[in-house]
């Protein structure tokens, strides 16, 4: 068993209305010397594969599928054995 | 067991039962309770679930009407509105949970109104909200309150809550495809530390259709639908909404619920696809107190037993046990009583949407409620017990010692502005966030989905296509500061608004459902403030000819003794035979008379001064007594406007509300047509002081507008009804110009008033 | 004509479509559920508005894999005219049959409003009976209907004609205060490289009445109606 | 300056629709073997700060204050310096 930790991103260059929101927010709380927010993904999940080879082939695959989208995200996972 | 020691005293305290009602649960049982039954006492006996505090004084209400096909009782009440189609109504807090999540609070609000309908047969075709909240603008507290004023940390919390309320309303209404078509707000110092969150809905369905919340027929299987069960919101809604907030909040927060908004869209389909089928015996949600309420009410609407196993349920979380199986608030799940045969058909259904569908038990017919965990009997009570003999109380009641002082306040004291001034007051007035456009809100909430609604929000009230051209009014209405001021009227003038507002449209009342928040029921204080909005609604609802089909109770809405005003939220149901005659508030064409149905200054001068936005934004207090409430007149103004409807005389109507005459009229302009957005009025007419006549808020007032040659026919029928008419001036181009005697008391182009209006809750939300 | 209004779970603009095609338009319109793999017997297909699988994840991102979007798929190659509205434009970008994504409103709320669109391209079967520049009233209703593509697509796009709609003012013009969610320039809606693949956020369903507010949705369905008429005419 | 890489999960026991629904999806897309998924928020941002220790307690405090909804999500957050 292999959690897996996927964290997707805004590709650089795409506006993160999101991240420009908390930026301001934090500027409102008095966080002045804050910059540069990003808000993405963090997605967590628990495969069952037979070795790490396949579970990272796996896990790429399904980010490339679903968990991510090309147009306007990137992409990075870790994976660690999970005791079942 | 021996007799209850100290070790025993935490036993009832643990669940919110007094020593005194452990006592009776043991009486009724003859034995003492497990933990898993005093469990189930605990929360069929809180005050959310038994309606203790107020089942006494609810039977005070009117609630019979030819058009009442079914009372307060069952989930939902329901209205006929003619060829063969019925609307299901209810209306329900959410404040206790929006107090701590205010997104997710407002967010399964919504989800549990919607299934209160869904559980009727009746598909959901409207949401509307009722909100309230402390300031958003720190600011000092007004002289008349006990209530703090608000510093910058308070505003901003505020401004928290009240976004992350809309955005839980919007996203979840949005989401499962339900128009959130209208509803009010308001601020106030008293709602900082408990704010309120009332959600109604409405439904449609065929009258011949409708579905009881009862389990039917001995030997039936029970299923469990929807979600699956965690350990969310145990002592939650239930607990929660029966105490008032102390420090001890913050242990209640893992009590916090998520709502899955697509769970309920799938749960809306399919329970509607399945009522089509005939297959079911029975239906009800699962609220607060989840399976324990759900198998509690829908046994003892049928005299029936139910007996389940918890081994059945399906779980969200490991190890689980019964208590927190039955106890579980988690959302999107309804208890389906299948009739016996059937259940392939149902289980068909459910498949198809994707959701789980379990049977969990069955009904019997012994009229007990017994608990199994794999077969062994883990709990056996008398339904009965649980539900129609719960603790009811008239708790003692006392006039509050703050209304002498309050009401020994004389309009005449107030200082007379200039009249250079008064065009400023109206700014003023129109920027006040009670006053203000509601655009920031509604804009957030999709109120075209369905294609039905023919009258968007902005109006005075909704209206909504329904069957073959006929339409549904629906309007919210209570003004707290008015009860708390004086209960009795404030209630009647919540009913008369929330009346008037939906004549306004062109629509006769049909029904109201309502929600009452208060605080603390064990404060006499409190329990006199009840009696008396009891009363005030009973008189209104009997003059006006309106039943009221169903409501809900929040009380405890209170910090530290500190309390909300009492606020009694009218949801109104109105019916127009034919929806092209539907009115709207805006002026239609330059030249049109503008006249002033209902008499000008109220029952006399300074009649709607005290409790007024003028009062409290200019003057800084909240004193007096409210507005009078004469019901004839009101009955008759209603009367009159919906004559003048048929006639086909009317081109606009709007009531006067927050912000009086001047407020009104400028709202008109706003709505105006191109070319038609101002107004030319005189008050010569009118005697008394000019910003009484401007911005007092007497009662029982309808701006209308008329083409010049129709006058004599609205005349004609307002004198027949008993109503005063005067006549104003005319419908402008782009200006609002105010005169009297002494000359021009307000001239401003209509634009730049619009501005500030619609500007003011843009502005302060950021 | 016949069209196929595909219902994901959680869509919940089918009803307003089936109507807007039926009452309105007067033209049949059937339901068709996302297992369907099907679509042979339809005209026209619209994905509707809504929320299909709760638009968790991403909008669109879940509903892309139902077995009717081969059918789409499919129906599409072959030539057929296919609208996305709302929730189906986000389903079709991220099923890629056409071009970019929708991100998050700018300032993060929900807009629900009438607004106005300008007529940017007429080439497609939606939009063949506008003129081009014809600024129409149509709702919108969404929480991340903000476009975006990037730069080299976008003037690939432009040179094309794959801009259908661009929000505007009232009289036409294409303003930053116009633009109600941030949208790359503007832009409302898109087609694909052949212009039968269409998607736009707002909903012209809900502008098939004037009891509704206005008719000029009503211009976009009876342009399909319109060149279908057309196609059937040179084929003929 | 400092580079915050701010990971916000649901709690444990609270409800996850959308883990539950991406659950359901990538099971229909054909992998079995994947179990308790969980969405969550991933926050990137820099920070002024003169040393490690103050950024890291800002950051903690901007988690607490606005970041993370305290009643149901928790956090935890990764610091590295970055050249500005
Ligand atoms: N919380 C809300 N949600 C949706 N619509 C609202 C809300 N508050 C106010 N509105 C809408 O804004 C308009 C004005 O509301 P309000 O000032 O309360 O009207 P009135 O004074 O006629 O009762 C109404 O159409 C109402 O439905
Ligand atoms: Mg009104």
């Amino acid at each position: 068993m292999w959690r897996a930790e996927i964290r997707v991103r805004l590709k650089k260059g795409v506006l993160d209305p999101q991240g420009a929101a908390v930026e301001r927010s934090l500027a409102a709380l008095g966080y002045q010397g804050v910059a540069g927010v990003r808000v993405g993904k963090l997605l967590e999940l628990t495969i069952d594969a037979p070795g790490r080879e396949e579970a990272e082939r796996w896990v790429d695959e399904m980010c490339r599928r679903l968990l991510a989208n090309p147009v306007i995200e990137e992409y990075a996972f870790d994976l660690r054995e999970a005791v079942p | 067991m021996g007799a209850p020691g100290t070790a025993q005293a935490a036993r009832w305290k643990q669940v919110g039962l007094t020593e005194a009602e452990y006592r009776r649960v043991v009486e009724l049982l003859g034995r003492e309770p497990n933990d898993l039954e005093l469990g189930l006492y605990g929360v069929m006996w809180s005050e959310h679930c038994s309606y203790k505090s107020s089942r006494l004084h609810l039977k005070r209400l009117p609630t019979e009407g030819e058009r009442v096909l079914v009372g307060p009782g069952e989930n939902a009440g329901v209205l006929d509105i003619g060829g063969g189609l019925a609307l299901a109504v209810r209306c329900e807090s959410h404040n206790h949970p929006s107090a701590i999540e205010p997104y997710q609070g407002a967010a399964t609000g919504v989800g549990g109104i919607l299934r209160d309908i869904f559980t009727m047969g009746a598909r959901p075709v409207a949401l509307l909200d009722s909100l309230r909240f402390g300031p958003l603008a720190p600011g000092p507290a007004p002289r008349g309150t006990d209530h703090p004023g608000t510093d910058a940390g308070r505003a901003a919390r505020n401004r928290y809550l009240f976004a992350g309320v809309v955005k839980g309303i919007g996203d979840y209404g949005n989401c499962t495809g339900i128009p959130t078509v209208g509803g009010e707000v308001y601020f106030e110092e008293c709602y900082s530390e408990n704010p309120l969150v009332n959600v109604m809905c409405v439904g449609l369905i065929r009258a011949d259709r409708i579905v009881r919340g009862r389990a039917e027929g001995v030997g039936n299987p029970i299923y469990l639908v929807g979600a699956k069960t965690g350990r969310d919101g145990i002592h939650g809604a239930s607990l929660l909404a029966s105490q008032e907030f102390t420090e001890a909040a913050d242990e209640m927060r893992p009590a916090v619920q998520v709502g899955d908004p697509f769970m309920e869209k799938l749960l809306i389909e399919a329970c509607l696809e399945l009522m089509e089928t005939d297959a079911v015996a029975g239906v009800n949600d699962l609220g607060a107190a989840g399976l324990t309420s759900a198998l509690s009410e829908t046994a003892s609407r049928a005299g029936n037993g139910v007996e389940v196993d918890v081994v059945f349920v399906p779980r969200r979380e490991e190890g689980m046990t019964p208590y927190e199986v039955m106890l579980s608030e988690s959302q999107e799940r309804m208890l389906v009583i299948v009739k016996r045969g059937r259940e392939a058909e149902v289980e068909a259904i459910f498949r198809k949407w994707g959701l789980d569908a379990t049977p969990i038990g069955r009904v019997t017919g012994d009229g007990m409620l017994r608990v199994l965990d794999g077969g062994r009997v883990v709990a056996e009570v008398p339904v009965r017990t649980l539900t129609a003999e719960a603790p009811a109380y008239d708790r003692p009641a006392e006039q509050p010692a703050y209304l002498d002082a309050v009401r020994a306040f004389d309009p005449e004291s107030l200082p007379e502005p200039r009249p250079d001034e008064l065009a400023g007051i109206l700014r003023r007035l129109l920027a006040s966030p009670n006053v203000a456009n509601r655009g920031w809100i509604y804009r957030q909430y999709d109120h075209m989905v369905r294609t039905s609604t023919v009258l968007l929000p902005g109006a005075d009230a909704a209206v909504l296509r329904v069957g073959s051209g006929a339409g549904v009014a629906l309007a919210t209405d209570g003004n707290g500061r008015y009860c708390h001021l004086d209960p009795f009227t404030g209630a009647a003038i919540a009913v008369a608004e929330a009346a008037r507002n939906v004549v306004c449209v062109g629509a006769r009342p049909i029904g109201l459902t309502n929600c009452l928040n208060f605080a603390s029921p064990e404060r006499p204080e409190v329990m006199w403030q009840f009696h008396q909005t009891i009363e005030g609604m009973r008189a209104a609802c009997l003059a006006l000819g309106i039943p009221v089909t169903g409501g809900n109770v929040s009380f405890y809405n209170e910090t530290l003794g500190r309390g909300v005003y009492p606020t009694p939220v009218i949801g109104m149901v109105g019916l127009l035979e034919d929806v092209e005659q539907r009115l709207t508030p805006g002026f239609k064409e330059a030249g049109d008379v503008v006249v002033l149905l209902g008499a000008p200054d109220g029952v006399g001068p300074g009649d709607g001064v005290g409790g007024s936005e003028y009062l409290k934004v200019v003057h800084g207090r909240v004193a007096g007594w409210p507005p009078a409430l004469d019901l004839g007149a009101e009955a008759r103004l209603q009367r009159a406007v919906l004559a003048a409807t048929s006639a086909g005389v009317l081109r606009s109507a709007h009531d006067t509300s927050e912000g009086g005459l001047a407020v009104a009229l400028a709202e008109c302009c706003f709505a105006g047509e191109p070319g038609a957005r101002g107004a030319e009025v005189s008050l010569r007419e009118l005697s008394g002081r000019l910003d009484f006549l401007l911005f007092a808020e007497a009662q029982s007032r309808v701006v209308a507008s008329v083409r010049p040659g129709d006058l004599p026919k609205l005349q004609e029928i307002a004198e027949r009804e008993g109503v005063p008419c005067t006549v104003l001036g005319r419908v402008a181009a782009d200006r609002l110009t105010v005169l009297t005697v002494g000359g021009t008391l307000i001239d401003e182009e209509t634009a730049r008033l619009e501005e500030v209006w619609r500007e003011a809750l843009p502005c302060s939300m950021g | 004509m016949r069209f196929a209004v595909i219902v994901f779970p959680g869509s919940n603009c089918d009803v307003d479509a089936y109507h807007a095609v039926r009452d309105a338009l007067g033209e049949e319109a059937e339901y068709v559920w996302h297992e369907e793999r099907d679509l042979g017997r339809f005209d026209c297909v619209i994905l509707p508005g809504g929320f299909s699988y709760g638009d968790y994840l991403r909008p669109g991102a879940i509903a892309r894999f139902a077995p009717v979007m081969e059918a789409v798929r499919a129906f599409a190659a072959a030539g057929g005219p296919v609208i996305g509205i709302c929730n189906g434009f986000q389903i079709l970008c991220e099923a890629g049959l056409l071009p970019g994504a929708l991100r998050r409103n700018a300032d993060l709320r929900f807009h629900c409003e009438f607004v106005h669109l300008r007529v940017e391209s007429t080439r497609t079967p939606f939009t063949a009976a506008c003129r081009r520049g014809e600024v129409l009233a149509i709702p919108i209703a969404h929480g991340d209907g903000n476009y975006y593509v990037d730069p080299d697509t976008l003037a690939r796009m432009e040179e094309r004609g794959q801009v259908v709609f661009r929000y505007c003012t009232p009289d036409g013009r294409v303003t930053p205060e116009a633009n109600p969610n941030g949208s790359v320039a503007n832009i409302a809606g898109v087609c694909n490289e052949a212009g039968n693949v269409v998607g736009m956020m707002p909903h012209p369903e809900r502008a098939v009445a004037e009891i509704l507010g206005g008719t000029d949705g009503l211009k976009i369905f009876r342009s399909i109606v319109a060149a279908a008429g057309e196609r059937q005419g040179t084929r003929a």
